[in-house]
């Protein structure tokens, strides 16, 4: 009791998946639930803990949060829309 | 005002030419690409686009804001094609209109450079062959990096 | 092939764009000039360009294959108009295109540039308050002093 | 006849005006008989020296020879195109 923690709410997220990243996990849009104040990278490594596809993608990839490109160190608020974004091939 | 849009439907350059017409802007600059039919030497059929539509288009509109604020202009507009497209069929048009010829060729280099650079669209080629690969795209980390609107 | 040309009649962008369309070539680079309202702050109604026609062609097609060595393709083409033209109405277009978007580019640029610098074509503007003056223009000598083709 | 001439004969070249400078002189097109060896240069100052618009045009106009740019230096041959060009305003 003498350590404060965090609010004790989750927070939901909605992880998108295209291109390659859709067809290497096999999934194109998957529901999580996270503790607050999780950042990008730790939603990124608790995916890839799933093993499957999932352990096959990148340790680093591009990541957009509300449709920005965003940094590891960004922190997820509940109804982030969270994509993986493959190399880009536009133009 | 700048105009973007990012699509199934073919892609008119005609069009794009009107949107950036202004009576006092002499000089237009209009880029196109277009599906080639071989790419690293393998016969190529068709193109399949796959955009993160929502972000495409915010993405797109950032670099159009870009453009038209490098340029000096408002009169920027370009348009990404996405779904299947043949050989030669457009899949990105830009036009750029100004006063100054350097201007609307600055502002079409940065509109196409960037969105090669992070439009989040992705590319299927479709080989002669019956084959078909995602094209390994350029790592958008960068844009990321430099982005002022980066979120928190 | 390159292409060229200097005429009154009116200019088809789509055309050009189709005289340099390939299954290679991926980039399509174009360049439109057209007739402004304004001029240093003088109401344009229209204007009148006039050319010392064999001369002209016969330099247009020197800037053409200038461009095309320059983007190492040879699908360059370029039509200038001359005649009375309205305000917003081309009066030069460019087309390049190339596997390589910078190559396009620079062709392109390459050719509006030479054109400004050198193209032996006049322009007479017609004002809004009824008066009309042939344009300053730009003293082509230095591209006699550097140009490997003068005469003797 | 101590000193040799050149060659007797004598060539016509055709001056073209264009543009403003057709309107200073007032002429579109004039055959000239010239001396053998004359330059570019030699024209332009025999030019100049009929007087009224012609005295007016600049000391030292660009000039194109058979349609390319040419330098003062250049010599004319019989039947050369000689355009003068005013600064041109293209694109």
């Amino acid at each position: 009791m003498s350590l404060r923690r965090g609010p004790p709410g989750r927070l939901k997220v909605t992880v998108l998946l295209f291109a390659s990243y859709r067809e290497l996990v096999g999934v194109e849009s998957l529901a999580v639930s996270l503790p607050q104040s999780t950042t990008v990278g730790t939603l990124l490594a608790e995916l890839r803990r799933r093993g499957g596809g999932w352990a096959r993608l990148p340790t680093a990839p591009a990541v957009a949060v509300n449709r920005s490109y965003s940094r590891d160190t960004t922190e997820l608020a509940d109804g982030d829309e969270v994509a993986l974004i493959p190399p880009v091939a536009g133009g | 005002m700048p105009w973007w849009e990012v699509t199934t439907d073919p892609i008119d350059p005609a069009v794009l030419q009107r949107r950036v017409a202004m009576p006092g802007n002499g000089a237009v600059s209009l880029f196109l690409g277009t599906v080639r039919n071989v790419n690293e030497g393998r016969g190529v059929r068709a193109v399949e686009y796959e955009a993160y539509g929502e972000m495409a288009s915010e993405e797109l509109g950032r670099i159009v804001a870009e453009a038209a604020a490098l340029a000096g202009t408002d009169r920027v507009a370009a348009v990404h094609r996405v779904g299947r497209l043949g050989v030669g069929e457009a899949s990105v048009a830009i036009a750029v209109s100004s006063p100054h010829r350097a201007d609307a060729f600055a502002g079409a280099r940065h509109v196409i450079e960037e969105i090669k650079r992070r439009l989040p669209i992705w590319k299927r080629e479709h080989y002669v062959d019956g084959r078909s690969e995602w094209l390994s795209g350029t790592e958008p980390t960068t844009a990321a990096a430099r982005a002022p609107e980066a979120p928190l």
